[in-house]
């Protein structure tokens, strides 16, 4: 690489890490038409920063401080000029690139040249971690993604059509029925007893016997088997039907069988 | 130029990574140069006979080929993504529950009960499930059909008789300890559809 | 019970029939007797081998085993489905670099590291994607949320975990030294400040 001779560097500089800087070569001129381009293409000021250092083969950890600032800025001046949209960013390091120039320019007493830390150090582990999360993403975007670069294979799945019936169980009935009291606030009218209940499954059951069989003598509706407290469950069942006009019950005399049918237009 | 062999491996990656079956211009598309239909049509029968046997099968449909489970590996499909059973409405859930703890009941009862009227469909998806029948008809106008739970009800629940069902004093007791008691009738006044020839009364009228 | 040609032939139907990976346990809960791990392995292992050479392979990922199209295979792929999925700026991509390699990190963190504010958009992208999740929150004022890759990144990008991310480059001094001529340099030079309030830890990727 062949230095430039225009270019003006602070000789305090020259010390620094005992060799010899190199030189910023004078030609970092973009046409003008490509600016806008270029600077679109970067991602804010590290990424800027990177480019001039790369671009340059400037020695990332013994950055030259004056030709680099000036390079900055100058694309920052150029940002301005056409009024691209410029983020803060960009303001803040130049502000930064400044700082650390004129604090390498600053004399130091030999004792504390040693210990001070590089006024640079902060920049360049900035830029180093940001160059290698660059390359990381660039490394990231090689390997095969599903959707872009492999597909997951899925068979379609024959399935015979069974229809799933919903599931309800009792608990279900007497959340709906809470639901309901709570609704209509019937709790205090419809008292429904245990026993109410039984008396209410038997009226079902001897509706639909009768349906069936039409017509059934008294006897035939108790099952005298199935003990006393069934028997009298499914006579108040009989009674409430009668009640409610659900049943005929009809006896032609005294101590004659007594029949059980369906109430009166139920025959038909 | 893919010799057989590798023209038969493009096809079955092809027909494995699309769930919409081919044609057999979509599969002779694959390749540059064009293999001719009879040449696609014998590397598939071949990818068939090399599938037989297994859990997945090639499949000749009307649109074109595919690659399918068997029938018969349905019951692994469905231990891999159990399907979530669907619920009933509140609407069923409801009159389900009217039919079981006020039966014998007429369609009016529980819309009385509901306090909005019970579409047709309520009954009639109870009824398709066989859990409640016409048990028979009330001698007033109209003559409404009186419905009450039937075995395959009880059966379906697990249930010997309706004595089994949660009493109806413990529900009444908790009652007065929900503080949810108001919410219900809002969010239950909206959806329900009223049928204009039966029109129910007003939820807000029962409170 | 199964033999194991038959289970073997279960799982690749599962595995066939699924997009997501299956872990070892959904593959073990295909069999009504449980018939290990080490034998799952052992037929993955062999399912593996026969589909060697083939267009499609069955691969290893951070939450299972999938079968997937191989990455030359694509062309084909793409003859089938002309529309090509968008590329992520690299805005997107340099955000993700930095949640996988210096995760868990806050918006802030990747700013510090980027030199510029992180759109919310970016983000969303890659939440959006699955790829990324809050993990956290870091107990400082706002605590701003900390973000981590899912299992899905992972899987999207053929990863077992981690570890197998690309390794992170040592980054040249400039571009025509001689690269090994500058390491030491870069360690003396470039330390890892001690500032750890705004940089993450280093994880062991370095080298």
């Amino acid at each position: 690489m062949t230095p430039s001779p225009q270019i003006e560097i602070p000789t305090p500089q020259a010390k620094l890490y005992g060799e010899p800087l190199i030189e910023l070569p004078r030609d970092l001129y973009i046409p003008p038409d490509a600016l806008e381009i270029v600077l679109e293409a970067f991602q804010g000021p590290l990424d800027l920063l990177l480019y001039l250092i790369r671009k340059e083969n400037l020695n990332i950890l013994d950055i030259p401080m004056a030709p680099l600032t000036r390079q900055y800025l100058e694309y920052v001046d150029a940002m301005r000029a056409r009024n691209l949209e410029l983020a803060a960013e960009y303001l803040v390091m130049a502000a930064i690139l400044m700082a650390i120039k004129s604090r390498m320019l600053l004399p130091r007493p030999p004792a504390q040249e040693a210990e001070e830390v590089d006024p640079r150090a902060e920049l360049v582990r900035r830029l180093l971690e940001y160059e290698r999360m660059k390359k990381a993403a660039q490394a990231l975007e090689q390997l095969p993604q599903v959707g872009r670069d492999v597909v997951a294979v899925t068979v379609w799945i024959e399935k015979t059509v069974v229809e799933q019936l919903p599931g309800v169980d009792a608990q279900d009935l007497a959340e709906a029925w809470r639901r309901l009291l709570h609704r209509a606030r019937l709790s205090a009218h419809h008292h429904v007893s245990r026993e109410e209940l039984s008396v209410r499954e038997h009226m079902s059951s001897i509706l639909r016997r009768l349906r069936e069989h039409r017509v059934l003598e008294f006897s035939e509706l108790f099952d005298a088997t199935r003990g006393v407290p069934v028997l009298v469950v499914n006579f108040l069942a009989v009674l409430e039907l009668a009640r409610e006009l659900l049943i005929e019950i009809t006896q032609a005399e005294c101590f004659a069988p007594i029949y059980v049918k369906l109430g009166n237009a139920e025959s038909h | 130029m893919l010799n057989p062999t590798e023209a038969k491996r493009v096809m079955e990656g092809a027909l494995l990574a699309t769930a919409v079956p081919l044609s057999l211009s979509a599969l002779r598309r694959l390749f540059d140069e064009d293999i001719g239909s009879d040449t696609v049509r014998r590397l598939l029968q071949e990818l068939r006979e090399e599938w037989s046997g297994r859990t997945v099968e090639l499949v000749h449909l009307a649109s074109g080929w595919r690659f399918q489970t068997r029938p018969d590996f349905q019951r692994y499909v469905e231990r891999m993504q159990p399907e979530k059973p669907p619920r009933y409405s509140r609407a069923v859930l409801e009159t389900l529950a009217i039919i079981a703890y006020r039966q014998p009941v007429t369609r009016g009862d529980i819309e009385d009960i509901r306090g909005v009227a019970v579409s047709p469909q309520v009954i009639k998806t109870l009824e398709t499930r066989g859990w409640i029948d016409a048990v028979g008809h009330r001698e007033t106008p109209g003559r409404p059909a009186l419905y009450g739970t039937t075995k395959t009800f009880l059966d379906d629940l697990g249930l010997r008789s309706l004595e089994e069902l949660p009493p109806l004093e413990e529900i009444a007791q908790t009652l007065q300890y929900d503080p949810t008691a108001g919410e219900d009738r809002v969010e239950e006044a909206a959806p329900e559809p009223a049928s204009a020839s039966e029109t129910p009364p007003e939820p807000d009228a029962q409170a």
